[in-house]
Parts: structure tokens; sequence; C-alpha cells
């Protein structure tokens, strides 16, 4: 039999403070699919960059196809057939899809580019592959989930025979997780080996050959789909039962808290991306916003937090008009934000804990008294919220960076939920989690609603939009295109209208973009 | 007046005045699209200027006194790529340092040298490259003065200059040398996990950017002038470090941001013949390019966004 | 320090220099030694009190303003009994010092002293008539096309300045007036350059008035007249020097130099040094050097001394006496022109 | 920017000692860097040093000095530090600087007569006002159009020079030949600190210093334990994720350049009311540009500020005496000045000379 393409043999990798792996050992065949599952700050991603040499290993060691190698560094991991998609996407953001593409492999003529040529690189392997990119377009400019498709072409054009995928559907919607796994199929069938990382145990079940959890920098068990269904895995990951179906009383639908009426806003190029939404949300409701990312949800979101000009419409919480208040009064105001980037905008990667809890409320008692910080205080509440939020960290004095993504997005949510707001905006507050967390977090979004707390959740998981909402809002192309109340439609109902199945609202918004941009010059 | 105002020596002026701006406006460019900051221009200029003359002093050739002020530069620059990579120091401290090293240096190295502070004895100089003889009678004469004027008039580290500018503007953007700057000024371990070596890379470009800063330093002493003063660049690699910025961080933006600025001195310089009509004190004509850049930069040019990844030290797992 | 020279003369070549126990000194302002001007023209001095009084000389130099002090004391301190402060931003330092140390004498260069103690004299100078005189030179000379081929047939001269202060604009209005008390017609060009230590400026400015005709330009500007002189040198045209005759100082500038406006800043060094050692020294006063003290005046025309014809050599002797006599007042302001 | 180190509540004074060794030991290190270029250069470096020491701490005279040649660095050093914490590279403290001076030589003369404590105060605050208005336009320039604060504040340096330059040989000027304001009245000058602490007669140092250390303290304290000062940082850090936490980032921009630009002009005012007692063209050595070396040889650390400043106060202090008794050019202080700057920020040398196997610098990053 064929040695494994790559075998790890008692991985072993020690941050000051933290073990994060500990003899981990794994082997990747030809034509698998590895699922690499586990909590947040479990090791994962240390593994596979240990792999991809982007960190040395502290011990043990790395076989590729049988013998021994030191992988010193990216560029020889690519040339021993690795390539990997981190999920902090390594793309240069001003530069083009294809100079993002050959970058580091770049066809010349004499030093100069052949830009030709390598255009007619990338369109062959995206076809071959099956992965549509526009070979033209600034990455800057693209949504997510091409985005990652581009990622994926990175690696393929290096010719990568393994190709490590850490979370790489968590950005992405349903549509596109499917076109993701079909083209990971195509990939093992012509002899590729993938891992894949992800915290959604049905992803896991539909496309791994095997799965390895992990928990604490250790390999906690092995198994294959069939043998288990997603609570044995859930089980096997966090070490206890998880309860998937959350349990939720009836809405209680109390005062408006927020009403948004016909309200316009303008996108980064100044095109309009929210073109004249209305709708409300009461006290004790969780309203869901459901859409295609790149459909003006995130301008949205930045419109009724002050983030962003409003151009139109009108915006009130609590009765009091908000259309044109800056962030700043919004808080005041009562309304929280988990934002979906959370190192753009949650929080301060270089304070420490401390410091990134109080963000947004550092003017406020009892964090600050006549603009005097008070450190007693403060200590004290992130103490409080590290424990309540099970925020795994060695002290509150490290920096926000150095926390895993799982628990920077626990973080997030400890502040914004900490603050006790009428009005909880909440984009994708489970990305990158682990089903306990993410179990954890929906009870919160819940307890707030029965607290009589208004929420609206932003989120591309159909099943967190199910569990969750009381009522879905369909958003496509800046316009809410569907109503309905929790439990009224299915998966697909919802996809349907997600990526334009509303029939005639489509081709009268898609001719309203023309309007706008005649309107523009 | 405005016949004496706009003469073609008006422009040409600006031009020579653009060029050391533009020299190491442009090697500003290359070395912050790497991710480095080098406030250590203004040093690498004037420790340039100093071995161009020392240079041509002891090899009696100014060609080879302008190699050796761009290896000069270079040597500075290895001094801050070393901090500032390897080290991973803080850019700006680096800079710093090398300014005050420079202006350090070259005035203890003069008196070591030289035997006295103050300047040096004039040098062999860089001549003009060409010497046309056109016509000089009637329409034909005059249309002529202005070509030779505005185009043939000037010594070739001016004409090198320009050469950079464009030479640089295609590489950045059209060879793999470019791509390659680009995206280590942008996402350095985006650069690294495709096997570019960032070290190397921005090592490269910090060496580049002192060759250039060196040959700006050449421009001074051994074509404009003939001799070293200590601290003669003036704040002249501070103006290209803004220049740079103002031309966004291209090549051919940082000469034409130069050449704004060289244009505006000339004007002043020229304006200030009627000092008898415009009644104004003399400061107020050597503040005009000062002003006039504020006003451009707030009125026309407006944000200017520097490559993501400028002044962070890139450090590897 | 200003190197070797600073040794005792009788360590020096052999001349047996006469010994005196005053030791002179002097604190150099922010320009430093190596300025081709007063700081090296005081230095200048010394050497010569060196030399000829045998005096242990000595140059602090100042890197920035607040060194002023410091260096007097030390140099007072260390038993230096003249010390000479260079340059008018020492003014207030020299007088707040002079009566700290009695037995020292103080002489300010460029300095007017309000009430000057017993030990502490200005030593100032009439630049504006150094500069008449070479505004007469330069007046018509631009006239002259049989001086040099490089007069053209314009009647413009030009003037280049470092900073825009009362001491340049002495050079610069004497200069006007001298021209133009030569040449009534002629147009003065003056440009100002906002440093003393730009050659580039210097050398752009003097290409801007030679390319609006100028065929004389004269410099008062310190070290960014130097790059005036290279471009008189390119663009053909000649150059007049300031504070030192600068055919001397500087190398190589003699194809150009038709005459140098000089500040005996050496002279008045040394005859105060002198005075110190013979015990003549008299204080409490501001010393003016102009023309008549022989503080200021022309330098020889060197290489041009054949080309430069009678008539311009007589009319610089007329316009000396002017002043001498008392005929002629030389205006120091613009607003007296 | 570097930054401030948070505090672990283990082993404090471990901690103290060891941040206080290594820049020791760079200093020790730039120090026989210096003596290997003089001794080529045919100097005696032992010599130079200890006229240099002599003459920065050799006693309450050298003290003094050296206090005084620290002030303005200290408030030019706060400045630039403020500004880098909010993310700001303030480049033209130096013209802050000058505009300063020039309302101070100004303001002392309207204010004659008035009593002492008063107008130093109306000064200091009037200073500070016109260093911060200095510093407006450019960071309104920032804030609106976005502008980069480099350009903007280094052509506004040589902007304010000009005035000044203007201003003192012209409309301000004193009687007579000198471009020089009118010397201030005694009303409206700074107390010589050893008219209160005798052992630093007869130095020139000014209150100014205890004003200058005073406020490097309360800018520590503003920007560790203040809203404002979290704010300032936050911006510095990420734009973004403050935006987003309810900080208005023009606002805050503006804020911090203003604060910065009031910084330096307080080094202007004190120079004037303390130094020369009146403005000319060439009042500052620079201080608005040596300032940023301060300011990052503190890494930023307001109190670091006080020690660099120290450090540059003295050798600045120590130069003259050096040249004097070792007959050493003066520019070998510019080149030890360099030195040290490398050596404190590439801590890393001092660490591996010291030999200390201490990882704690270098921590691993991934992903
Ligand atoms: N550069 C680093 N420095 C210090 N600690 C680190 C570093 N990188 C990771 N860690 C720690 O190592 C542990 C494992 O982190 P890792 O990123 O591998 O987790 P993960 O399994 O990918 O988690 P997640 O699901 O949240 O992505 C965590 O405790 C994390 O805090
Ligand atoms: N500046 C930093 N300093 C220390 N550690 C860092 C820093 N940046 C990232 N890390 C570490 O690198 C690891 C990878 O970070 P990153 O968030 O990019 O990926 P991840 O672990 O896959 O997170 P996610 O849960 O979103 O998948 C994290 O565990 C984090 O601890
Ligand atoms: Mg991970
Ligand atoms: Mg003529």
């Amino acid at each position: 039999m064929a040695p494994p393409l790559i075998e790890l043999r008692e991985i072993t990798k020690q941050f000051p403070g933290v073990l994060a792996n500990d003899k981990v050992s794994l082997s990747l065949k030809s034509g698998e699919i590895v699922a690499l599952l586990g909590e947040n700050g479990a090791g994962k991603s240390t593994l596979m960059n240990v792999v991809y040499g982007l960190l040395s290993a502290d011990g043990g060691e790395v076989l590729v196809e049988g013998e021994a190698v030191h992988i010193r560094s990216p560029r020889h991991a690519i040339d021993l057939g690795i390539g990997m998609v981190h999920q902090h996407f390594m793309l240069v953001a001003p530069l083009t899809v294809t100079e993002n593409i050959v970058l580091g492999n770049e066809p010349t003529r004499g030093g100069v580019i052949d830009f030709k040529q390598a255009r007619e690189d990338v369109r062959e392997i995206s076809h071959r592959y099956g992965l549509a990119v526009d070979p033209d377009a600034t990455v800057r400019d693209l949504p997510v989930g091409m985005q990652q498709r581009v990622e994926i072409l990175k690696a393929l054009y290096r010719g990568a025979r393994v190709l490590i995928l850490d979370e790489p559907t968590a950005v992405l919607t349903p549509q596109e997780v499917r076109e993701l796994f079909a083209v990971v199929r195509s990939l093992v069938s012509e002899g590729l080996a993938v891992v894949f990382i992800t915290h959604k145990l049905e992803e896991v079940m539909s496309v791994a050959d095997r799965v390895v959890v992990m928990r604490d920098g250790r390999v906690v068990g092995e198994t294959r789909p069939s043998d288990t269904d997603t609570a044995g895995l859930a089980k096997m990951m966090v070490g206890r039962e998880v309860v998937f179906r959350v349990e939720k009383s009836p809405s209680t639908c109390g005062d408006t808290i927020l009403e948004i009426e016909d309200l316009k806003v303008l996108d980064e190029r100044r095109l309009e991306a929210v073109k004249g939404v209305s709708f409300t949300v009461c006290a004790g409701e969780v309203v869901a916003l459901a859409g295609v990312s790149g459909n003006g949800q995130t301008e949205l979101i930045e419109a009724i937090t002050g983030l962003r000009k409003v151009t139109g419409g009108s915006m009130r919480l609590k009765g009091v008009d908000i259309t044109h208040t800056a962030a700043r009064e919004a808080i005041a105001a009562g309304l929280s934000h988990v934002p979906e980037d959370r190192h753009r905008r949650g929080l301060v990667l270089e304070f420490d804990l401390m410091e990134n809890t109080i963000l947004g409320d550092h003017r406020q008692a009892p964090f600050a008294k006549h603009g005097v910080l008070d450190f007693k205080a403060i200590t004290e509440v992130t103490r409080k919220r590290i424990a309540d939020y099970d925020v795994r960290t060695p002290s509150e004095h490290i920096k926000a960076s150095s926390l895993s993504g799982g628990n920077q997005q626990k973080l997030v949510l400890a502040r914004e939920l900490g603050r006790d707001p009428d009005l909880l905006i909440a984009a994708q507050p489970t990305r990158g989690l682990d089903v306990g967390a993410i179990e954890f977090v929906h009870n919160q979004i819940l307890a707030e609603r029965s607290n009589g707390k208004a929420v609206l959740l932003v989120s591309l998981e159909l099943e967190e939009v199910q569990s969750l909402a009381d009522r879905i809002l369909i958003i496509f192309e800046g316009q809410i295109v569907k109503e309905f109340v929790a439990g009224e439609a299915s998966d697909e109902e919802l996809g349907y209208y997600m990526t334009g199945g509303g029939g005639d609202k489509l081709s009268s918004g898609s001719e309203e973009v023309m309007t706008d941009a005649r309107a523009e010059d | 007046m405005l016949a004496d105002i706009f003469t073609p020596d008006l422009f040409a002026s600006a031009i020579r005045m653009a060029t050391p701006l533009a020299l190491a406006a442009i090697g500003g460019t290359i070395c912050e699209r790497s991710g480095i900051v080098n406030i250590a221009l203004e040093g690498m200029m004037l420790f340039g200027a100093f071995m161009g003359v020392i240079g041509t002093m002891y090899t009696g050739s100014p060609w080879l006194g302008a190699l050796i002020a761009m290896v000069s530069g270079m040597g500075l620059a290895l001094v801050h790529a070393f901090a500032s990579i390897t080290l991973r120091t803080d850019q700006v401290v680096s800079g710093t340092a090398i300014n005050i090293l420079s202006l350090g240096l070259t005035g203890f190295l003069m008196e070591v040298i030289i035997g006295h502070p103050g300047t040096t004895d004039p040098v062999a100089r860089l001549m003009p490259v060409f010497n046309i003889n056109g016509p000089t009678e009637g329409v034909l004469g005059s249309v002529w003065r202005w070509v030779d004027t505005i185009v043939f008039s000037y010594t070739p580290i001016v004409y090198l200059a320009i050469i950079i500018a464009v030479v640089g503007q295609w590489a950045l953007f059209r060879t793999r040398w470019g791509l390659r700057l680009r995206a280590l000024g942008e996402h350095p371990r985006a650069a690294d996990t495709v096997g570019i070596s960032v070290i190397r890379g921005r090592y490269s470009a910090v060496i580049v950017s002192g060759a250039l800063g060196g040959l700006a330093g050449a421009n001074l002493t051994l074509e404009q002038v003939g001799s070293f003063t200590e601290n003669m660049t003036n704040g002249r690699g501070f103006i290209a470090l803004a220049a740079n910025i103002f031309g966004r961080w291209t090549p051919a933006g940082s000469y034409l941001a130069s050449l704004l600025f060289g244009f505006a001195d000339a004007l002043q310089i020229k304006l200030q013949l009627f000092r008898d009509v415009i009644k104004i004190p003399s400061q107020f004509f050597l503040m005009l390019p000062y002003v006039l850049t504020v006003i451009v930069l707030a009125g026309v040019v407006g944000r200017a966004v520097a490559p993501a990844a400028v002044g962070k030290p890139y450090e590897k797992g | 320090g200003g190197g070797e020279e600073e040794e005792p003369a009788d360590n020096g070549d052999g001349v047996e220099a006469p010994t005196t126990d005053v030791k002179a000194a002097m604190v150099t302002d922010v320009g430093g030694l190596g300025d081709k001007s007063f700081n090296d023209m005081s230095w200048e001095g010394l050497l010569r009190a060196e030399q000829e009084l045998g005096v242990e000389i000595r140059a602090l130099e100042s890197n920035e303003i607040a060194d002023y002090e410091p260096n007097i004391d030390q140099l007072a301190n260390a038993g230096y009994s003249a010390i000479f402060t260079v340059g008018f931003l020492m003014t207030d330092t020299t007088t707040a010092k002079a009566p700290e140390y009695p037995d020292v004498v103080f002489g300010g260069i460029d300095q007017f002293f309000e009430e000057p103690a017993e030990n502490q004299a200005g030593l100032l100078f009439k630049e504006n008539e150094a500069a008449y005189l070479a505004g007469v030179v330069a007046g018509l000379a631009t006239l002259d096309s049989g001086l040099d081929d490089r007069i053209n047939d314009q009647n413009v001269i030009g003037f280049v300045g470092g900073m825009d202060i009362p001491p340049v604009e002495k050079f610069e209005v004497g200069f006007i007036a001298g021209a133009r008390s030569v040449n009534p017609d002629v147009e003065v060009i003056s440009l100002y350059a906002g440093s003393f230590d730009d050659q580039a400026k210097g050398k752009e400015l003097a290409l801007s008035a030679i390319d609006q005709g100028a065929d004389v330009v004269f410099a008062a500007a310190g070290l960014t007249g130097l790059g005036s002189i290279t471009a008189c040198q390119e663009r053909g045209a000649l150059f007049i020097g300031v504070d030192a005759d600068q055919y001397e100082t500087v190398p190589g500038s003699g194809d150009v130099m038709l005459t140098s406006a000089i500040k005996r800043v050496d002279t008045a060094v040394f005859e105060t040094v002198k005075a110190v050692v013979e015990g003549t020294f008299v204080g409490s006063e501001n010393r003016e050097f102009g023309l008549a003290e022989d503080g200021v005046g022309l330098a020889p025309y060197h290489d041009f001394d054949s080309a430069v014809s009678q008539d311009i050599k007589d009319a610089v002797e007329e316009a000396r006496q002017a002043v001498l006599d008392g005929t002629v007042t030389v205006p120091a302001l613009r607003s007296e022109l | 920017m570097p930054e401030l180190k948070t505090e672990h509540s283990t082993s404090r004074l471990a901690a103290v000692l060891r941040e206080l060794a290594v820049p020791l030991v760079s200093v020790a290190i730039a120090a026989i860097i210096g003596s290997i270029i003089m001794l080529i250069a045919g100097f005696d470096p032992l010599a130079a040093y200890a006229a240099m020491f002599k003459g920065a701490f050799g006693g309450g005279r050298q003290i003094g000095e050296t206090m005084l040649r620290s002030t303005p660095l200290m408030f030019t050093g706060l400045a630039v530090a403020y500004g880098f914490r909010a993310g700001l590279f303030n480049i033209g403290a130096e013209g802050q600087l000058f505009m300063g001076g020039l309302s101070a030589a100004w303001l002392g003369i309207v204010l004659a007569g008035m009593p002492r404590p008063l107008n130093i105060i109306l000064m200091l605050v009037a200073g500070a006002a016109i260093g911060a208005a200095w510093a407006f336009i450019p960071a309104l320039l920032k804030a609106k159009v976005g502008a980069h604060e480099v350009i903007t504040t280094m052509m506004f340096t040589y902007i304010g020079r000009y005035i000044v330059s203007w201003l003192v040989t012209g409309p301000l000027k004193a009687e007579g030949q000198i471009p020089q304001t009118n010397r201030l009245p005694v009303e409206s000058t700074l107390p010589k600190m050893h008219e209160m602490l005798p052992f630093l007669t007869p130095s020139r140092v000014h209150l100014g210093f205890v004003v200058a250390i005073i406020l490097a303290f309360f800018i520590w304290w503003v920007l560790k334990y203040t809203s404002l000062g979290y704010e300032s940082r936050a911006v510095g850090y990420n734009p973004w994720a403050s935006e987003t936490g309810g900080i208005s980032v023009s606002a805050t921009t503006i804020k911090a350049l203003c604060i910065s630009g009031a910084l330096a002009g307080l080094a202007g005012v004190t120079e004037v009311m303390g130094v020369h007692m009146r403005l000319f063209d060439q009042f500052s050595a620079g201080f608005g540009f040596t300032g940023i070396a301060v300011a990052l040889l503190a890494k930023n650390n307001p109190i670091g500020v006080i020690a660099a400043a120290i450090l540059f106060g003295g050798l600045s202090a120590g130069g003259g005496t050096m040249q004097l008794e070792a007959d050493v050019p003066q520019k070998v202080i510019l080149i030890i000045q360099a030195l040290i700057i490398f050596l404190v920020a590439a801590e890393q040398i001092a660490r591996w000379v010291i030999g200390w196997t201490d990882r704690r610098g270098a921590t691993e990053h991934a992903g």
C-alpha cells in the first residue's frame, strides 16, 4: 500500500502558557476528506500552520509520502504539494484576482509578467475545477464567497495535492457551501487529499470521509460519519451532551423598539445598497435578516448603528429619531452591536481584554466617572464576563490578539450583551464558534429576548435563523423581498428567496440598479 | 510681467529643483511599497551628497563619485534594513536615528577627512549632457531657446530621475518584482504564504531606496553645486517623504508631486523679481511652495491610503 | 575645535614668536567654523594674534544656542582673558556674562550693546559701505562690455541674500545705493534664499537673476552664496564675494570673482587682542568699523585687475572718498533708499 | 508604534529592573561603539566621556544645564508621543513650537505690569492654545479630507517659521539692528530654579522644567486613566473598531493632534519665557525634530520621555565640555545620540549582550 500523502507523528507545539498541540498524530491519504473538529482553542489552526510551514513544531515529525521532512516555510510546503486556505484570507486586497493567484509563481518573460498568459492560466484552472471567477476583478471588491474561490484557486494553481481548508464555510451561504462541497469532492476524485476544519457538524456528516476530533491540544478520537451522528460528534468534542434545538418560548411582542422606514443607504462605491427598507422589531422579539452576503445587510446594519450615513428614510429607536445620529448616541440610546468582522470592527487587538471590555462604555459608569477610568471596576467586570462567557485566557491582561478566533468572538459577545441593551444587533454572532459556544450564545440571545429586549439577527446560517428567529426577513439586492413567521418556511424556501427567487421583485430590483447607476453620472 | 515669469528657465528650474526630491521620493515609494517606512531619506541624501564629493575628490571622476554616493546611501539603508527588518525595531525610530547619525557622521568626517567643518572645496562636476548649437535668430531662435532650455539643458542625473520615474512606474505594475513588492507592503503574510521571502524583498527595497537617496545627494553636490556643505539637504528628504505620499506611493506620482513642489519654488523665485510691484516681505514668497502644497492637498488630492502593512514589522512564526 | 591650528605658535614653524600670557578665544555661533564668513574671519584674526603676538588661542563651537553661555563659562574658567562672541544672537548672553567675569575682555562681533560694561565692547561693521563700493563696481561693470565678454547689453545686476535680516539688508541696500550712484537706470534684482546653508537654492536664485539679464551677481548669503558662484560659472556671469576676499577662500572661483565686499572681522579681532596684550583695551563702547576704520572694504580684483577699466577703479576711489568725507551717507535700510 | 507594556502583577520590581537594565546596557554599548569611532579618528574616548559626564552631571551648575536642555525636549517629546499614541505622526512639532514662542513674545509684552503668577499662567495657556491652533488646520484636513498629517504639519512648520521670521524682522522687531522682539519684562518670565534650589546656582534652568515633568505625569495619567486617552489610543490602534465603539474618529484625531500641538507650543513658550526672554528666528535648535527621537526612544511612554529628554539634554550639555577638555568635535555627540536611539530601540542587541535567554520579547505569531 502506498504511504499516506501526509503523516504527522506526535506533533507538539508550545506557546507561552499554552500547550497548543500535544503529541498530535494524523495521517492523510490521497482521495480522502478528513474533517478536523474541536472546540475553540483546541489547536486545529496551530496544527495546520505547522504543516504549512508557518509555525515550526517543538516536537514530532512530518512525513510526506513516507519521507520525513522538516517543513521550513510555506514555500517549502508549496513545493511539497501542500496548499492551505486560511480562515483569514491571505489575499492582497488591492491586487486583481489574477495577480493574487499567480503571486509567487508568476509567468514572466525576463522579469516582466506575462499578464496574458497569467489570465489564460487562471481561466483554465477556474474552468477545469468549475470555480468561476473574474480574473480582472480587484479582490477588495469581491464578496467573501468569491474571495474564497480565489484562495482555493491559488492553492490549485500551485499544484497542491493536499488542500487544507481552515473553517472554509464560516463565511459562506448554504448555496455557496454546497458549491464548495461539490468542488472539494471533485478535487478528491482527482486524487487530492483535503483537510477540512469546521465547527458545523452537518457539514462534517455530509462531506467527510473521516473525522478527527481534538480537545485541549490532543487528538481525543477518530471516527467515520457513518459510525456516528452530530450529537455523537458534539459529545466527542465538548465532552458532554449538547442540545441543538434551543428551547424557545412563544414570542411576546411588546413595545416597538426599532422602526425602520423606507431607509436608503449608499455603499463604498456610492451606489445605493439599501433601497428603501422598512421593518420593525419589537421588545421580546428576535427578527432575523437572512440573505446572501453583499445584498445590503452590512450597509443596513452600519446605518442603524450610526456607522454609515443615511441618504433617505428614517429610523427610530424606542420612538427617538436616530436617523442621523452617530454610533455613540446609538449606544447611549440602548443599542448593542456584534459586528460581523471582529478583527476590524469588533476588537482593538492590541488592547488587553480589560480595555476591550469597556469599548463603547468607556465614558459611562461604572467604568468611568467624569472622564476618569476606574480600573477596579473594569477589572471586576472583565473578570466576571470572562467567567460568564467562558473566554479561555490565562489572564485579563493579555492582548486580545493572542486569543483564539472563537474566544475573541466570545469576548465581543460578552461586552455587547453585558451592556444590557434594549436592542441587540448581532451579525454572524456565532461565526467561528464551536458547538458548545454556539449553544451558549444562542441561549444568551434568547435570554435577552425573554427579558423583553429586541434582537435583530443577521446570519447566513439558516439553522441559526430558523432556531432563533420569531420573524425572518429576506433581503435581496437591498430590499426586503419576503417576510416569514418562524416555522413557516423551510430552508429551501428561504434559500429560494435569498437568491432572488422572488420573481418580479428581482427584475424590478435590477432595473433599479441601472437607474441608480445612471443617476450617479 | 507674465512673460518675465513664464520663461523657459522657470520650467527648467522647476525640473532641476524637483530632481533630488523626486529621486528620494521614488526611493521612499519603493521602500514603503515593501512595507518599510523610510524617514531616513534625509540622512541618506546627506550622506550620499557628502560621500559623492569625497569619492570625486579621491577618484577625480564625478561619475565614480555618484556611484560612491549611491553605495553610501545603500550602506545607510542596510543599517535601516537590519534594524527595522531583522531586529524589528520601530521603523520611524531607526529612520530618525539614521538622520541624526548622518548629520553627525558627515560633520565629524568633514573635520577628520577635510580638516575643517563647514564646506568642502569644489570638486569636478557632472556637466550637462547635451550641448547643441541651435538657431539663435528669429522665431526659430526663440522656439529653440525654449526647447533647448526645457529639454536639453540638464545634467545626467536629472534625465536619469525622469527615466527612473517612468521605468519605476512601469516596473511596479508590470513586472514580477513590482507585483511582489506591492504584495509585501499590503499583506506580507499573504506573500509569505505563497513563498515570497518577506525579508529578502524588504531588504532589497530598502537598499534600492538608499541608492536613490544617495543619488539624490549626488545630484545636489555633483551636479548642482560641486561641493558639500554641512546639512545642505535642508529638509529635502522630508519634503520627498511628503511627495511620495502626495504621489500616492507611485514612482510617477512621486515625480509629479516633486515637480509641483519644484515648480512652486521656481515660481516663488520668479515672483521675488517683482518685489517692487508686489510689496510683501520676502518671507511670504518663500512660504509659497508650502502654502501651495497644503492647498493642493486639501482641495484636490484628498485621502491618501498608505500600503496597508507599512510600518509594521513582520514577524514570522 | 579647530584642529591642530590651536597649538600654541611656538610649536610651529620655527619662527620665534613673542610670548604673552594672554589667552584669547572665541565662541562661534551656530553656523560654526567653516562658514566662510564671520566665524572663519574671527578665527583668522585669532590666528594672526597667535602668530604675531604669541597669544594662545582657542575656538569653541556652538551646536545650538544653549551652548553659548556654557561655552563662555568654560573659556572664562579656563583662563582665557579675551573672549570673542560671534554673531548678534549672542548679544544678550555676552551682556549677561561680562559682569560675571570682570577680568575677561569680551568682544561681541556684530553685537550692539545698550550699556556695555568696562570689559565689553561691541564690534560692528558698516557692511553697507563695503556693499556700496561693490555696487559701484557692479553698476559700472554691467555697462562695460569691454570688461569681459560675459557682460551683456542689459543694464541689470543681481543680489542674492541669505535670510532677510538687517545685516543682510545692509548689504543689499548699500549695494543698490552704490550701483545707482553711478548708474541711475540700473535694475537690481534682489532675491532671498531663506537660509544661509542651502547652496542649491543659492544657485537657483542666481540663475534666475542671470536669466533675467543680470551679468554681475553679488551674494551676501553665507554658504548659500557659494551656489551662486557656481551659477555664475555655469551661466556666464561675474560674481562679487562677501565677508572675506572670496577669491582666496573659495578655490576655483577666480574666473568669475570680480571682487569681494569684505568685512574685516579678522582685523577687529586682532586689534582687540592686541589692545588687550598691550593693556590699551577700552571697553564700555560699541566700535563701528567702516571704511574710515579700514574695517570694511573692497577686495582686489585679482584676475580681473587688468580687465577692470581705470574708470571703474577711479569711480570706486571717488566713492570711497565721498563716504570718508561724509559727502555720501550710505543708507542701511530699504526704507532709506 | 511601540507602546506601554502591560504590567503583570507578578514581581513588579523585577520587571522594573529588567525594563531599566536593557536601556542602560544599550547606552553602554552605544558608548563603546562611540569610543571605537573616536579611537579610529585619533581621539581619546575616556577623556571624552569623562569630560562629557562632568559637563552634564559634574555639579549643580552642570546638572542645571542638563535640566535646562532637557526641558524643551520633554515638551516636544510628549507632543510627538501623544500623537503617535493616537496613530498620528506629528512631524511638525517644530512649527507649533514656533507659534508658541511667538505668542509668548507678544503676550509677555502686552501683559507687562501684571502680577507674575498670572502672567505665567496666561502665557502658558495662550502658548498651548496657539500651538494647538497651529495643529488644528492639519488636524481638520486629516479628519475631513484625509490629507496626510506628515505633509501638512511639516508644511505648517515651514509656514510658521517664515511667519516668525517676518514678524521678528518686521512688525515685532525691537529697536536696533537685530531681528528679535523686545525683551520680556521680568514679570513675564519664568523664575529660575536656583531661586528655589540653591544647589543649582548659577545654572539657567527655569520653572519650565518642573512644568514639563508635571505635564509628563499628567499626560501619562491621561493616556492610561482617562476616557480621552483611552479613545486616543483606541483610534491609534484601530479606527474602525473605535468607530464601532462609539468613538468619533475624526473628533479624536483632531483632539489628539491639537493636544500634541499644545504640548509642542509649550516648548516654545518656556524657551522664550525661561531662556531667551524674547523671540528671534533661530530660538529653537530643532527641538521639534529632536522631540521625535525623544518620543521614540521613550517608546511613546510619557514617563520614558522624561528620561529620554534628560539623556539628550545631558549629551548636549556635556558636548561643550567634551569639546573643550578632550578636543573632540561636538558632532561626535550626534553620532552617540544616534547609536543610543538605535540600541535602545533594538532591544534584542542589549538582551543578547546581557545574555538573557528570556524570549518574552519574541513571541511567535501564527495564522
Ligand atoms: N501565536 C500564539 N501565541 C500564543 N498563543 C497562541 C498563539 N496561537 C495560538 N495560541 C493559543 O494556542 C491555542 C490553540 O489555538 P488555535 O488557533 O490552534 O485554536 P483553534 O483550534 O484553531 O481554535 P478556533 O476554533 O478558535 O480557531 C489557543 O489557546 C490559542 O490561544
Ligand atoms: N498578533 C497576534 N499575536 C499573537 N497571536 C496571534 C496574533 N494574531 C493571531 N494570533 C494567533 O494566531 C491564531 C490564528 O489566528 P486567526 O484568528 O487568524 O485564525 P483561527 O485560529 O483560525 O481563528 P478562527 O477561530 O477565526 O478560525 C490564533 O489562535 C491567534 O492566537
Ligand atoms: Mg482556528
Ligand atoms: Mg549688462
